[in-house]
């Protein structure tokens, strides 16, 4: 693969409403053809970033560069930027088809096209049965489908998409992702998706970048930014972890009561400093080989089937919290075990993560 | 949310000064006439004070005032009352036959006459006597069918999820309509309250019609109508600027009770 | 719900139907009533001259409707779009002319535009000496003197399904690749109709049974379909034939808003059987 | 209050009623109605309850007798009815003052700006076809009947004509004089006078008056084919409850002295002997139609009701109004 | 326990819009203090049988009983239950507090009680600084938060969720997740809830009802319904599942291609009749012991990472399309595979469910 060429440049743009600063100074360059998710919390600014984007809502400060053009400034409707959003925004007075229409009749192409792309898009989403139906009369993950399909089927260069599969259910939503992913692939849209599903970023996204309070804190491939999260915070956000505080020492962490914690240890903690070691639940092993650099008895405490795996919650000496261990349902049928079982627990040094606390 | 290019908010300020300017040019003329030393409506012949002294002397013309703002006031607040909860009722469940649909749309087109003769004719044949009250229950028939026409419009785009949320919180019809309905649609209701007056004070031939033999409901525009035989006195005139006067002032006032009280 | 309409049924319906079904009898020689059922009066009613009446009424009220809901509309847009503390005041100063009186109101235009009016004297004062246009007494001066006393009655009706429109939609639409003239027409346009048709209706409505106006404007050179019904009971004193014309004018008024209402709740997207919850 | 009279604005003494209490103790007050047709409407629909005098011109209260809406004149109660000239007595409408009671009457003619117009006009010709220089600056009464009497008068019919081939030939005249008009005007047409956008207008004599006032300039001529003679009436409702005190309050509007407070300042003749006998000689001079011999005045045709022939009237004026 | 109470009674319910069925003779009966979720597809009913349980809809056929009363005919605001929209239905002319203080209000509680309880919820749901905002100033998931607030702040008998959590992180949804296990351990609060997270349902619900076009398929407790789920429709549905298409014989079923695929075939399913072989990716062993009852080569095409475990698509002779494995990531460390690999895949006959096809 050459150099990923940059589609849109993102330079320092903040954004405020009155004294809510609802984006702070970020900076991010999405690469053409990229599948790129924006991920956090509640409130952290998503929305209003992508609303800058598609040109909704003037930056209070910084730039937006479409191909090295600065955009900032440029209507939405000159721009080759599409949002779906979140609240749908369907137009209440058009049928489903006349809603996915409009944004192609706005390109004046020719009628038989519309229709065609029209069609293909509905039956993808599976509306087409709902077509003549106005948004009122649609369930509510058939209307995030509309909007869905009113977004897609313009083909745009840069494709945001606010949520866009929350309302679905699961198969559905996996059908949704391969069209999208289809998209990407065949049609060369670049996406920026906004989404709270982390299976879905973490599949799906080229890279993913986390927000918090305004401010960008990661930005990197899936893999990294669930492997190495950048701080205790994205650790925390992204997937499930266990966090063991303490102060660090040359060569890892040394807890409150005295367990010492095998791990690397970050340049800029200098021993003694507090610190807090992460460690993933399906990185730790039941039973583990004596040579594993981390052990440490405990008593099952719960277990919650959980589809797939099973959850145990383990009482050690760690921490008050009840450690988190994730095991297939398989190897538990091998191994039985139940709540009030004696275990021991281990992990790898490579497993631990330590951050500043 | 999103902001307005100034190409366009200028363009919108134009319009809005474009249409107060044809709203109030003849406004200034009859303000200006007030002021006119001369009877006729012909030439200014200088500045003069006497018709609002004459105004004050002619009670007719007062009390005619003042039953007109009563006529409306009172009318204004049924019709709203009822027209608002008219439109809730038939935009709610649109599943109305056309009997009821053009039962509401009657009041609006029915010639004022014939209104105006069935409603006195009915009066008289029940032995009701008239009098202002008359004149008002006549006003709500045609008011409640304008307020209803605009809270309509407004209640096309209404969310009503929001009236099943409430109902679904507890709240009475009534107490979802006070709390949550008319807050919501207010700016419509406030809308139709305003063409309701309006249509009020200015209404002539029902008003005649309805009215009791005698002073005492006497409006503005049946005294208006009848002095036009001796063409119009400055002396209208005067009373039309002190009503618009008066509103703006009571329109400050209001607007600075409602910032200090409520803040903000 | 309930009250409104038992008020309109004590009070319109059934004195108006008491009114209207003397249309089934006769005049009497003096102006009385003569109680002798016919449908004769109905037969009168088809008299070409009062379709003509009809027509050209109908057509200086929707002239004025026309221009009324045009500029009523884009100042009902210009106030919902102004800061939202200050649309009540707009709305408020929108309506307050309309507190003075209409004959005085009417007055001041015919200061104004008489031909020896103010505008002449305008003329005159920047050095025209040509005869002096001729403004009144024709029907671009009743139209004006309509559209001028209604326009805020479309503003009002305007006004209300502006004031909480979804910015979303419109921007949605933009973003989808509309000019905003695009959006205007196909997205704001359709969901505010409701407004404009009422405010059309306020208008059309109001002009038609108008007696003032084209009395004094119009130099009484042609009546609107209004007063031929109030003709027939105050001048003629004709009641019979009065309460027929009245129930041709209703029906014919009836079935126009009706289509009206059912074209405004179809642009609006309104569907029976639909639910609340669409958003916005 | 125990009286109730209904009249047109500004068209007796303001502290009339005042004076009536002063005078009989009896108090009332004046209510205003802007035309005929409006007060007959609503003493049609109501029988007239309420009211107990109303002012309305001769033929509406011609017919709101034939309706049985009004209370014979009870002459005894109205011992003023004296002062009435012998022709007051004698009008074709109420003969013998049965159920109403002149209180103006007068003529229906041209008034116009003496200065302005190249020749003073003669002839009902004179506004229907008007010289060059008048056209589009007259204007002609709005009323039905006063419409079509100034054709019906030009004509040499009756202004009662119901003939229906008549009506026709009226009808043609006045449509095609239509084009030339300004305006239909029966309550402003004097202060267009004044302010010289209309220059010869149909008038009633004491309306235009009221511009010769503003105006000596305008004059107010009879055309050679003559005049209606209209007479505005008083009528006691036979619905009303204080028929003593509306007798009074009548008797009280003949007194010499208030009926010349009528003719003085709203510049109408009044059928009053003695009233009219007191009026000052310059204000006969400024207002030369005040000064009309009665002989003269009666000579002229009163408007009557014409019955079913109103609904003709009506629709010709509709026609006209209709009319390009 | 106790024989668990019925508190609400769903008796043969029908819904139609015009021509649409949106919900076709159900019944059901909700338990006392039971935690129920409704699943199915995107229009499949769940939204309009809760709009009937609340009240907003009449039922076109059948009856709602509450404690064996009665209600389809009581209006909402007499009925004892809440409910929480999916499209929120915020009061947006009230601030945050305004809408959440609004159903105790109306219930006249003393203003100091309302107070308290607020500003718990709002603490709880992390709206506290958010207290004074409108609705149209919050973001969607801010959004869906409030509205959440103000359904439970009732604390009714029967609380019916739309999808509450749908717009929520994972971190927010695990903590909000447990407020509501709370509820119902401590309030004694009955819910149903829609929700399109599967995990959630699961974890959560002490039962789940399986819904699909307005038909009620499944009802049952969730382990039941993803272990021995009743219909191919619903084995797909929930979870992810490997399908094998055959007809049956008398102990498992033959493929097309004529692999045996041992299982145990339900009495209703002569042999000779077209059936599917269901089997769970998590229930595949990679290189099996040689007793395990279905063994069958393949190669590895793809694995996706898929954060806390490995999804292999390994290519098989048993069908087109590739088998679904699931392996933990740990797993995998231990014993690598990479695409291109040679693997032996086994199940045990326990594992497979067969459905007439
Ligand atoms: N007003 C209506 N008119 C016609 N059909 C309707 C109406 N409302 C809902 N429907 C249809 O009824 C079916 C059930 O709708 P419902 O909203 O109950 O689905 P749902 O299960 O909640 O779906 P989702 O998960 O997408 O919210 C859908 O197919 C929907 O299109
Ligand atoms: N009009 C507004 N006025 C004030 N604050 C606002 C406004 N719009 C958004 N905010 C605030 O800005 C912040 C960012 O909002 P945004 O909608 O971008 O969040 P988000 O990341 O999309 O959240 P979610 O995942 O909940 O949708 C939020 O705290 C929100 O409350
Ligand atoms: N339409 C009203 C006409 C008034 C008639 N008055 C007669 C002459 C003036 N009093
Ligand atoms: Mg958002
Ligand atoms: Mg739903």
């Amino acid at each position: 693969m050459n150099e990923p060429r940059t589609l849109l440049s993102i330079d320092r743009v903040s954004k405020s409403f009155g004294r809510v600063k609802a984006v702070e100074d970020i900076s991010l360059d999405i690469r053409e053809n990229e599948f790129f998710a924006l991920l956090g919390p509640s409130g952290c600014g998503k929305t209003t970033l992508l609303r800058m984007l598609a040109g909704f809502e003037p930056p209070s400060d910084g730039r937006i560069l479409l191909d090295g053009r600065d955009i900032t400034r440029t209507p939405p409707n000159k721009r080759p930027v599409n949002l779906m959003f979140q609240s749908y925004a369907l137009f209440p007075h058009m049928s489903v088809r006349a809603n996915v229409s409009y944004g192609l009749e706005m390109e004046r192409l020719p009628a038989k096209e519309i229709r065609s792309r029209v069609d293909a898009i509905l039956t993808t989403t599976e509306l087409v049965s709902f077509a003549d139906r106005k948004p009122e009369q649609l369930s509510g993950g058939q209307r995030q489908r509309v909007a869905l399909a009113r977004a897609l089927v313009k083909r745009p260069r840069l494709l945001l998409l606010d949520e866009p599969l929350g309302a679905l259910d699961k198969k559905l939503r996996g059908a949704m992702q391969l069209e999208l992913k289809r998209l990407q692939n065949e049609v060369g849209i670049t996406f920026v998706i906004v989404t709270h599903d982390q299976e879905e970023s973490l599949v799906m996204a080229d890279r993913i970048a986390v927000l918090k309070d305004g401010r960008l804190l990661q930005c990197d491939a899936p893999r990294a930014v669930y492997e190495h999260p950048c701080d205790r915070f994205v650790a925390d956000f992204i997937g499930v972890t266990n966090f063991l505080q303490g102060k660090a020492t040359a060569d890892g962490v040394l807890t409150s009561n005295g367990v010492k914690i095998a791990g690397k240890v970050p340049n800029m903690l200098s021993p003694g400093v507090a610190t807090v070691a992460a460690v993933r639940p399906e990185r730790i092993r039941l039973f583990p080989s004596p040579e594993t650099a981390n052990r440490v008895a405990g008593t099952v405490e719960a277990l919650a089937y959980q589809g797939l795996d099973l959850q145990l919650h383990v009482r050690t000496p760690l921490s008050d919290k009840p450690f988190l261990v994730r095991v297939t349902a398989d190897a538990v049928d091998r191994q039985p075990v139940s709540a009030g079982d004696q275990v021991e627990l281990g992990w790898d040094a490579a497993d631990v993560r330590i951050y500043a606390d | 949310m999103a902001e307005r290019s100034p190409g366009t908010r200028r363009a919108l300020w134009l319009v809005l000064t474009l249409v107060f300017a044809f709203l109030y040019i003849p406004i200034a003329v009859l303000v200006a006439l007030s002021f006119n030393n001369a009877g006729l409506p012909t030439a200014w012949s200088g500045f003069s004070l006497k018709w609002y002294a004459s105004l004050a002397g002619n009670s007719a013309i007062l009390s005619a005032g003042l039953n007109t703002l009563i006529v409306g006031l009172i009318s204004t607040t049924i019709a709203t009352l009822l027209g608002t909860l008219l439109a809730i009722g038939v935009e709610m469940r649109r599943q109305f036959g056309k009997g009821l649909e053009a039962l509401i749309f009657a009041p609006m087109i029915i010639p004022d006459i014939v209104l105006a003769i069935a409603l006195l004719s009915f009066f008289s044949m029940l032995n009701v006597t008239m009098g202002l009250q008359t004149i008002i229950v006549a006003h709500v028939v045609f008011n409640l069918a304008f307020v209803c026409s605009v809270v309509r419009a407004r209640l096309k785009n209404f969310d009503w999820s929001i009236v099943e949320a409430s109902a679904d919180l507890g709240a009475s019809a009534i107490t979802t309509f006070r709390r949550v309905t008319l807050p919501v649609i207010l700016p419509a209701v406030v809308a139709g309250a305003l063409l309701a007056f309006t249509l009020s004070v200015d209404e002539f031939i029902i008003a005649f019609f309805t009215a009791g033999a005698g002073k005492a409901s006497t409006t503005l525009p049946i005294q208006i109508y009848s002095m036009i035989r001796f063409g119009i006195t400055p002396e209208i005139n005067a009373l039309a600027t002190i009503v618009m006067a008066v509103s703006v002032v009571a329109l400050t006032l209001s607007q600075r009770l409602n910032r200090e009280v409520i803040g903000q | 719900m309930a009250p409104a309409l038992a008020w309109l049924t004590a009070l319109m319906v059934v004195p108006c139907a008491l009114v209207l079904t003397l249309a089934f009898f006769r005049r009497g020689i003096y102006g009385g009533i003569e109680y002798t059922v016919t449908l004769e009066n109905f037969g009168l009613v088809f008299d070409p001259l009062y379709a003509r009446i009809f027509l050209k009424s109908a057509y200086i009220a929707g002239t004025a409707t026309g221009i009324a809901v045009i500029i009523g509309y884009a100042a009902a847009y210009a106030i919902a779009a102004a800061p939202r503390r200050l649309q009540p005041v707009f709305l408020f100063f929108a309506v307050l002319p309309f507190w003075s009186n209409y004959l005085i109101r009417t007055y001041a235009w015919i200061v104004l535009l008489n031909r020896e009016g103010l505008i002449t004297q305008l003329l005159r004062w920047v050095g025209y000496t040509g005869e002096p246009p001729s403004m009144l007494y024709t029907e671009g001066a009743v139209i004006a003197g309509l559209v001028y006393n209604y326009l805020p009655f479309v503003i009002l009706a305007c006004y209300a399904p502006l004031s909480r429109l979804n910015p979303e939609l419109g921007e949605a639409s933009r973003d989808l690749g509309a000019s905003s003239v695009t959006t205007f027409r196909r997205i704001i346009l359709p969901l505010t109709v409701p407004g404009i048709a009422a405010g059309a209706v306020f208008v059309f409505v109001l002009s038609i049974g108008n007696f003032v106006t084209p009395a004094l404007l119009g130099g009484g050179r042609f009546q609107m379909i209004g007063n031929l019904v109030y003709d027939q009971f105050l001048t003629v004193n004709d009641w019979p034939f009065g309460a027929a014309l009245a129930i041709a004018l209703i029906a014919v008024m009836l079935l126009v808003l009706m289509a009206q209402s059912q074209f405004a709740d179809r642009a609006a997207g309104r569907t029976i059987e639909a639910r609340g919850g669409a958003d916005g | 209050a125990d009286l109730v009279v209904s009249n047109w604005d500004g068209y007796m003494a303001p502290d009339a009623m005042e004076a009536f209490k002063t005078a009989t103790g009896v108090s009332g007050e004046v209510v205003v109605h802007a035309t005929n047709e409006e007060i007959m409407g609503k003493l049609v629909a109501s029988g007239g309850k309420g009211y107990d005098v109303i002012f309305v011109s001769s033929p509406f209260a011609e017919v709101l007798n034939k309706l049985g809406l009004t209370e014979p004149m009870d002459h005894a109660k109205i011992p003023n009815l004296a002062n009435l000239y012998p022709e007051a007595t004698k009008l074709p409408h109420d003969v013998g003052n049965s159920f109403s009671v002149p209180y103006t009457w007068g003529t229906t003619g041209l008034c116009y700006r003496s200065d302005l117009v190249k020749e003073a006009p003669t002839s009902w010709n004179d506004l229907l076809v008007p010289s060059d220089d008048l056209m589009g600056k007259t204007t002609m009464l709005a009323t039905d009947r006063w419409l079509l009497a100034a054709g019906q008068l030009d004509k040499g019919f009756s202004v009662n004509e119901t003939d229906p081939a008549k009506l026709a030939e009226v009808k043609d005249l006045l449509i095609s004089a239509k084009k030339n008009l300004l305006a239909y005007d029966d309550t402003t047409f004097y202060s267009k006078l004044v302010s010289g956008e209309a220059l010869m207008v149909q008038a009633w004599d004491g309306w235009c008056n009221y511009g010769i006032a503003e105006k000596p300039e305008i004059k107010y001529v009879i055309p050679k084919e003559g005049s209606d003679l209209w007479v505005d009436t008083m009528v006691v409702m036979k619905a009303s409850q204080n028929k003593d005190a509306a007798f009074k309050f009548i008797n009280f509007m003949l007194d010499a002295k208030n009926h010349a407070w009528a003719a003085q300042n709203i510049d109408y003749k009044v059928p009053n002997k003695p009233a009219m006998e007191s009026l000052p000689a310059d204000f006969l001079a400024k207002f030369p139609n005040m000064a009309m011999p009665v002989a003269d005045l009666v000579k002229f045709e009163q408007l009557r009701d014409v019955g079913n022939a109103q609904r003709d009237y009506a629709k010709i004026v509709s026609e006209i109004k209709a009319a390009q």
